[in-house]
């Protein structure tokens, strides 16, 4: 298949998966809303149109492997043993990524001759257009489509677990098939407030989400993300204001919607910046036109910036990687305001995936219905700044990089810090996805792109699951929600709780180390923990960067396993809540399971690869095996398994796991070699290798704080070793603080909210004392002129005019004698009026 | 002399009709003095060389208009209200008013100097009769002349004999003038003016008047048909 | 030309018209309202024949008598049947008892 | 010199006698006298016409009904056939007294008998007998003719409404509305030969018509030979013979009009309706039939070599060989005018009486627009054979459209609309008179 027609059938499959959301959502609002309001009806149409479009996304994806012969998954010597290769190699997944061009010119003539038996010149990101909307100067308002590995396992990913959570959501949300829903949460003076069901516009909104998050992933640039990115705001508005008649709801849905608007004012300068610098908004060269996307233009053909001696300029690129002229000049951008432009459009990515300082909304975002927190709030849209902020990661300088490290290292800390106090089992979760969204953000930041993402995927996977679990022990509690109430519920929903011991393990980044096996958060949280890691190492300033999530992965590991300690485990604390609670229907477990399988297994490459780098059991290409037998199968001792990241071993897991590896594939910026920058902040960003080198430390680092964390957990709530009260009571100020959720509701309350008060108040005052007053002093002076131009009115105008019309009819009056309406009188007065007239011209007339 | 006696005689008829029409009473016989005094002017008319207009003057006005207002008086004559009675005081008014009339247009009529008309009017054209009268006598005289039978003096006597015989043929003249042709000014128009219009319009528009008051009347003289139940069975 | 000059046929056209005014002012018949108005124009007439006559005005004053007469009898036409109708209105024909336009 | 009135008339001849005999400065005077012997010569020739005429008429209509009904008619009274009866009559009637009914208007009861007879009079005043016998030789004769007999209407209806007898109203309601219809359709007809002769003036039209018969109005063109027998019926129906003799209707009306009539006034009317019967039927004559003419040729001929023998009576008409031309030319006039009369005394005798309403539509539906018809046929013929190349060699050249009868047609048109209104209230007061 020759680079066009793969480009079109991507396009075709992915549009395809993107616009069934749509369609299912104008049929549910339009069609189903009238005809089938009480049925399951537009809950299938839902879930048959995001499955079709799991379809669609997975059918890319193969396609894309086949047109690539899964360049991306060949074999890991390369990393295996990295030594003898050094950073000078060129890998074929980091090879420098050109956006759109065809890899067989000149950008690869240097890569040497290692990589010509496994590179083959293949195309891995397909770009174009749909629809050119608007044409500004320069600027071109286009509807494209940018399709590499990222966004097709963004998009498996997506319609995945979004087809698992619609499945899970028939069963959530049955409730709502009545005429006469009664919502508990709201009281009224009749007691509680009843409602017809809204259980079409629950999978309404759903497909409306869906198809704008995939829209957002499939976008082609900045500016159609920028308003995917707004869509699925809104949706997430409609849907955390499901309940919209509980005020909580209301007040969450404004809260997340206002949040997001305070970062997406920071993603608008970034596009004011970029639009008047770069005059683009497209990720990629343009295939027809050739003009240089802002990959290219930043970065170039080679990944680097092209940074001007005095480290205050960044020349912009053509499309062949030469520097664009611009009359006779060079065209460059302000290097602070590549930063600004970086800082802005993270600030949208802040905003969205709640990192701190706008990280409140997200808690409160729990009032909309479960299957929503998990597809919307931990698995996709949150993720989507992650996303963007990899999408966009050729265009962040390292100074940009370092605000984000340390934007996700506050945010991981405080969120898992509340989480560890907080009671309420969303919330919980909550917390832990705002923590976790840090991690994934620390990782961008510290030059772990690929673990960044990889986490991304793997989060979603689990965070989904526990949402789900979550949501599976609120339907069988009946709507209870605190922790302090449960307790004993395995015995009553084995699936949930054992599906759900798999999300808290996995989240926990545990492993066993002798079997060589570990679920997937391990492999990911390793490889942002390793990162961290060669971070700090190089830049020794910025080492709190790698205590931080260190310390924190004990944390996680802590919170998680006490809330499934506190739910599951132990005796019932509320024995009325433990008699009513059932395990839930299959429509509900069945996601469960199938979810957490995946969460346990996603990292893992035997589904593709076995350790050896050999086709595994699904694998659906068969690698060259003479380079995958090159490669020495080692023992497979567990320090060495451990200190390899998972790499060998029976699962084949981690960075050597296909998931990674296609994630990394779609590199555009080579971490071949560490790259320091030539900015303000002397900030080197570690190599690939040097991540590498140091990652069996941080792998046992972050293993034995993921065991204390649990273990401690274990003591505290599982044997009830250690009393949770006693600490509590011991450390009352923190505790406090952290219930108050670091006090940040407060804090803003007196830093926006009071001023906004007293300010408004003064203007109350000015309204009430100088402007009212004003006013009705003119009202009265108006009022009394209009008295005396009344009377003028009346006696005046309108004298005159009855005068006029009295005399006329008076006049008329007696005239109308005159006409008598007798034929004769008449001519006898024509004759009079002869005489008369001729005596007066008589006498008038001097003879 | 004798156009004279003829002119008092039809005269006198004529106004002594018209006064007896506004004296009678009944309308039948304010009719029938209406025909005496109309019949007069139409004399009148005869003498005053206006033959055609005479002519007319009886078949229209006599023989047509005043038929027509005695069928009005026979077709509302109904008992006592064929005398609707004048009251003396309105018939004294009317007399004093009409009077008054008479004395303004008599003392109009008789205040102008008749005689200075021909000064004082453009002569560019001669009366019809006085035209007709020229044509045919220079005619006659060349007839005379070329048969030299009359004498001189016998000549003259003969062409005021034909001047007075030929008076009152307008029939030509007034045909002409509908037709849009006045011979009577153009033939003394000098060169270069432009011919007189005639009254093709005028008469264009009394004919379709004529035709539109004949539909018009007899529409609303119509008898108006009273509807009775089962009357259609009758037709 | 006679002893009979314009005067005298103006003044008989006077006195026709006097009598016409007077007939239309004081017959209470709508008949005689009519004959009035007839002998009114036929005063006219008398005029405008005389004047053709004995100015130097031409065949004007015929054409224009013609016309008249021819308009007069239209006119009688349609009175009449005016007067018809009033008549079947009003079953009388006296012009006093047709005041419903008055004042 | 073609004007029949060239050459003297009667008053001038008087005139140029009287003056050698008195002074000239009583000329004037002279002129009066003259002009008023001249008048009585007129009437005399006139009203022995008018009076002699109808006696014969009323004896043949007595003949011609009793051989019609199978009988021999008037014998006893007077000479051979009875000629003496209708002098007989004549004189029964004047010794008759003169009733006049106490509820009539005694005044117009008087008069309207002779209103008739003087607008039957008048019409022979315009009538020429011969070339150059006519009592008014008047331009717009024909015109002139046909507004006099229109006059006789009112004779009509003021006697029927004078009576104050409802059988004498009815019958002088139906007369008039068959007068006055039938003089439109009358009117038309005549103007048919009024176009193709181009004038107005009697005697110009039946000059027109001298030499053969071919020279004849009436066969002129097809529209006036359809027209002739038109204007016969019309005629005949305005003279109110039968079979149109509503009027009188002896089995309803009693009498028509006349009822309340006895004696002379009575005669008069019938002196009245017997001269009209001559008079259209002399304008028939005058219009379609060659006048004076014979039609044969040869007579006429003869008697032009005549007509300018004797120039010593210079009045015009009277010239010695003119009076004897013009004696032949008047009998043949009056014997073809008498024909006419005969024709129509025969249909009085041979066909029954129409209704009222027969009468009427017969006239507005049916004769109306047929003479229209004619009319513009006629108009349109010499169009028609000058655009086809027939012309027709005789009188074509002087039948072009003359400017009189345009003036005549406003004429007919304005009684076209008067007499539509008289037939509409006829109409209207008949349903009322019926209820």
């Amino acid at each position: 298949m020759d680079p066009q027609t793969t480009g079109d059938l991507l396009r075709n499959l992915l549009t395809a998966a993107w616009l069934l959301p749509l369609l299912g959502f104008i049929a549910e609002i339009y069609w189903l809303r009238w005809s089938h309001r009480l049925s399951k009806s537009s809950a299938l149409c839902a879930v048959a149109c995001i499955g079709l479009g799991f379809l669609c996304s997975f059918s890319a994806l193969m396609v894309w492997g086949n047109a690539t012969g899964w360049a991306a998954l060949s074999p890991v010597e390369h990393h295996g043993s990295s030594e003898h290769h050094g950073s000078e190699a060129s890998h074929p997944e980091h090879a420098p990524a050109d956006a759109a061009a065809v890899i067989a010119g000149a950008g690869h003539e240097n890569h040497g001759e290692e990589v010509a038996h496994s590179a083959k010149s293949v195309q891995k990101a397909f770009s174009g257009t749909f629809y050119q909307l608007a044409k500004f100067g320069s600027l071109k308002l286009s509807l494209d489509w940018y399709i590499d590995s990222l966004t097709l396992v963004m998009f498996t990913m997506v319609t995945f677990i979004a087809t698992c959570i619609h499945i899970f959501a028939i069963g959530y949300m049955k409730d709502e098939l009545t005429e006469e829903y009664e919502d508990h949460e709201v009281h009224t003076s009749h007691g509680h407030f009843t409602r017809p069901g809204r259980f079409h516009r629950f999978f309404a909104y759903l497909s409306l989400f869906c198809f704008s998050m995939l829209g957002l992933v499939l976008a082609g640039n900045i500016f159609q993300v920028f308003i995917f990115w707004e869509l699925v705001g809104v949706c997430s508005y409609l849907l955390i204001g499901f309940y919209i008649e509980r005020k909580s709801a209301s007040t969450a849905a404004n809260k997340a919607f206002i949040m997001n608007r305070v970062g997406d004012f920071g993603f608008l300068i970034g596009l004011m910046i970029l639009w008047t610098w770069c005059g683009t908004f497209q990720f990629a060269d343009s295939p027809t036109s050739g003009d240089a996307g802002l990959f290219t233009m930043v970065r170039g053909n080679d990944g680097k910036l092209d940074v001007s001696e005095d480290g205050k300029e960044v020349f912009l690129r053509d499309a062949s990687g030469h520097r664009l002229q611009q009359h006779g000049q060079d065209r460059s951008i302000g290097y602070l305001l590549l930063i600004a432009a970086g800082c802005g459009i993270f600030a949208g990515c802040i905003g969205k995936s709640a990192q701190f300082p706008l990280q409140t909304w997200l808690p409160d975002a729990m009032e909309g219905p479960t299957p929503v927190s998990a597809l919307v709030h931990s698995a996709t849209m949150v993720a989507a700044g992650v996303y963007l902020a990899g999408r966009f990661y050729p265009m962040f300088t390292p100074e940009v990089l370092l605000v984000i490290a340390y934007i996700g290292c506050i945010t991981l800390f405080i969120a898992a810090t509340i989480a560890v106090v907080a009671t309420d089992i969303k919330r919980v979760l909550a917390y832990s996805t705002i923590s976790q969204l840090g991690y994934m953000m620390l990782a961008i930041g510290v030059g772990g792109w690929g673990a960044g993402l990889f986490h991304l995927v793997t989060h979603a996977f689990f965070k989904s699951l526990m949402f789900l679990c979550s949501g599976s022990v609120i339907a069988g509690c009946h709507h209870v929600q605190e922790m302090p109430r449960m307790g004993g519920l395995r015995r009553k929903m084995p699936i949930t709780a054992y599906t759900m011991l798999v999300g808290v393990i996995a989240i926990s980044g545990l492993a066993i180390p002798v079997l060589n096996i570990g679920l997937s958060g391990f492999y990911s949280k390793d490889a942002i923990v390793a990162s961290a890691l060669a971070y700090s190492n190089l830049n020794p300033v910025h080492s709190l960067l790698f205590f931080t999530p260190l310390v924190t992965a004990g944390i996680t590991a802590f919170y998680m396993f006490r809330l499934w300690f506190l739910t599951f485990a132990g005796e019932p604390r509320d024995q009325h809540v433990y008699d009513h609670c059932h395990e839930s229907p299959r429509v509900m477990t069945t996601p469960l399971i199938v979810l957490a399988v995946l969460a346990g297994a996603c990292a893992w490459g035997w589904l593709m690869f076995d350790g050896d780098g050999n086709p595994g059991l699904l694998s659906p290409v068969a690698v060259d095996a003479e380079v995958a037998g090159e490669q020495p199968a080692e023992s497979a001792s567990w320090w060495k398994w451990l200190s390899n990241g998972g790499k060998e071993g029976p699962l084949c897991g981690g960075e050597a796991g296909p998931l990674f590896r296609l994630l990394a594939d779609s590199a555009v910026v080579s971490a071949d070699e560490p790259y320091t920058s030539l900015g303000p902040a002397k900030i080197t960003i570690p190599s690939h290798h040097q991540i590498h080198e140091v990652h069996p430390q941080a792998g046992v680092m972050a293993l034995i704080a993921a065991f204390a964390g649990s273990i401690l957990a274990y003591v505290m709530y599982g044997v009830r070793g250690i009393r949770a009260e006693d600490i509590r009571r011991q450390f009352p100020g923190v505790h406090e603080f952290l219930v108050d959720k670091w006090r940040f509701d407060v804090l803003y309350d007196a830093m926006f909210v009071r001023p906004v008060h007293v300010v408004s108040a003064w203007c109350t005052g000015f309204d009430k004392h100088v402007l009212d007053v004003v006013l009705h002093t003119s009202a009265k002076v108006v009022q009394s002129v209009a008295q005396w131009d009344r009377k003028f009115d009346e006696g005046m105008v309108d004298g005159l005019v009855n005068l006029v019309g009295n005399v006329t009819r008076s006049v008329g009056m007696s005239l109308r004698v005159v006409q008598t309406g007798r034929l004769r009188q008449y001519v006898m007065w024509v004759a009079v009026g002869v005489v008369v007239l001729f005596a007066v011209l008589i006498t008038a007339t001097p003879r | 002399m004798i156009e004279q006696l003829l002119f008092w005689v039809f005269a006198i008829l004529t106004c002594g009709a018209a006064v007896a029409v506004v004296a009678t009473q009944n309308v039948v016989r304010m009719a029938f003095w209406l025909i005496v005094s109309l019949g007069s002017v139409s004399a009148l008319f005869f003498l005053l060389h206006a033959d055609f207009l005479g002519a007319a003057q009886l078949l229209i006005y006599v023989g047509g208009t005043v038929v027509l207002l005695v069928f009005g008086v026979m077709l509302t004559a109904s008992g006592s209200s064929v005398r609707i009675k004048t009251s003396p005081a309105e018939a004294f008014v009317g007399a004093g008013v009409g009077l008054l009339l008479l004395s303004v247009l008599l003392f109009s009529v008789t205040s102008v100097e008749w005689d200075d008309l021909e000064s004082r009017l453009p002569t560019r054209n001669l009366s019809p009769a006085a035209i007709d009268s020229q044509r045919e006598a220079s005619s006659d005289a060349d007839v005379a002349a070329a048969g030299s039978s009359v004498a001189g003096p016998a000549r003259e006597a003969q062409a005021a004999l034909a001047a007075r015989t030929q008076a009152g043929r307008t029939v030509r003249q007034l045909g002409l003038g509908f037709l849009g042709l006045r011979p009577d000014q153009d033939l003394n128009r000098p060169e270069g003016e432009g011919l007189s219009s005639g009254y093709l319009l005028p008469f264009e528009i009394v004919s379709i008047h004529l035709l539109v008051v004949l539909v018009g009347a007899a529409y609303l003289a119509r008898a108006k048909r009273r509807v009775v139940a089962g009357a259609s069975a009758d037709l | 030309m006679g002893g009979v000059g314009l005067e005298a046929y103006l003044i008989v056209g006077a006195i026709l018209f006097v009598c016409g005014v007077v007939c239309m002012a004081t017959k209470r018949n709508a008949i005689g309202v009519l004959m009035g108005v007839e002998l009114v124009l036929n005063g006219a007439n008398i005029n405008f024949v005389a004047f053709s006559r004995f100015t130097p005005l031409g065949l004007d004053g015929q054409s224009f008598a013609l016309f008249v007469v021819v308009l007069a009898a239209a006119e009688a036409a349609v009175a009449l049947a005016i007067a018809l109708n009033f008549y079947n209105n009003h079953t009388t024909i006296d012009v006093d008892r047709g005041n419903e336009l008055h004042g | 010199m073609n004007g029949p009135l060239a050459a003297l008339t009667i008053q001038q001849f008087l005139a140029d006698q009287l003056a050698s005999y008195g002074s000239p400065d009583r000329a004037e005077f002279i002129g009066l006298i003259a002009f008023v012997l001249a008048g009585l010569v007129h009437a005399t020739l006139l009203i022995s016409l008018f009076a002699v005429l109808p006696m014969v008429y009323i004896w043949m209509e007595r003949k011609v009904a009793g051989r019609i009904q199978d009988r021999l008619g008037p014998t006893r009274v007077g000479g051979k056939f009875g000629w003496l009866q209708t002098l007989a009559d004549g004189i029964k009637l004047i010794q008759k007294e003169d009733l006049i009914p106490a509820s009539a208007d005694a005044m117009i009861f008087r008069m309207s008998p002779y209103l008739a007879t003087i607008a039957s009079f008048a019409a022979f005043m315009v009538l020429p007998i011969a070339d150059g016998w006519v009592g008014v030789a008047s331009e717009c004769g024909a015109f002139l003719i046909l507004a006099l007999m229109s006059l006789e209407v009112f004779g009509i209806i003021l006697a029927g409404y004078s009576s104050g007898s409802k059988w004498a109203l009815f019958g002088a309601m139906r007369e008039a509305a068959q007068m006055v219809s039938y003089e439109i359709p009358m009117a038309i007809c005549a103007l048919i030969p009024l176009v193709i002769a181009g004038s107005l003036n009697l005697q110009v039209i039946g000059q027109m018509q001298s030499g053969g018969a071919w020279n004849w109005f009436v066969f002129h063109d097809p529209f006036a030979f359809i027209a002739f027998f038109c204007y016969f019926v019309v005629a005949t129906a305005s003279v109110k013979r039968a079979p149109f003799d509503l009027a009188e209707a002896e089995s309803e009306l009693v009498a028509g009009f006349h009822t309340e009539y006895s004696g002379f006034r009575w005669s008069i009317f019938f002196l009245a309706e017997y001269a009209s019967m001559f008079a259209v039927s002399g304008i028939a004559v005058l219009l379609f039939l060659g006048g004076w003419e014979t039609g044969l040729g040869f007579p006429e001929a003869m008697l032009s070599g005549i007509r300018g023998v004797g120039q010593d009576v210079p009045i015009e008409g009277f010239v010695l060989g003119n009076y004897i031309a013009n004696i032949f030319a008047a009998k043949v006039f009056i014997l073809k005018a008498s024909l006419l009369v005969f024709v129509q005394i025969w249909v009085r005798w041979t066909l029954p009486r129409l209704r009222i309403d027969q009468v009427m539509t017969t006239c507005l539906k049916y004769l109306v627009p047929i003479s229209c018809c004619l009319f513009l046929g006629a108009v349109f013929w010499p169009l028609l054979l000058a655009s086809s190349g027939l012309e027709r060699p005789i009188l074509f050249g002087r039948a072009l459209v003359p400017p009189a009868v345009a003036s005549a047609v406003g004429g007919v048109q304005s009684r076209v609309a008067i007499g539509s209104q008289v037939g509409s209230a006829v109409a209207t007061a008949d349903r009322e008179g019926t209820r």
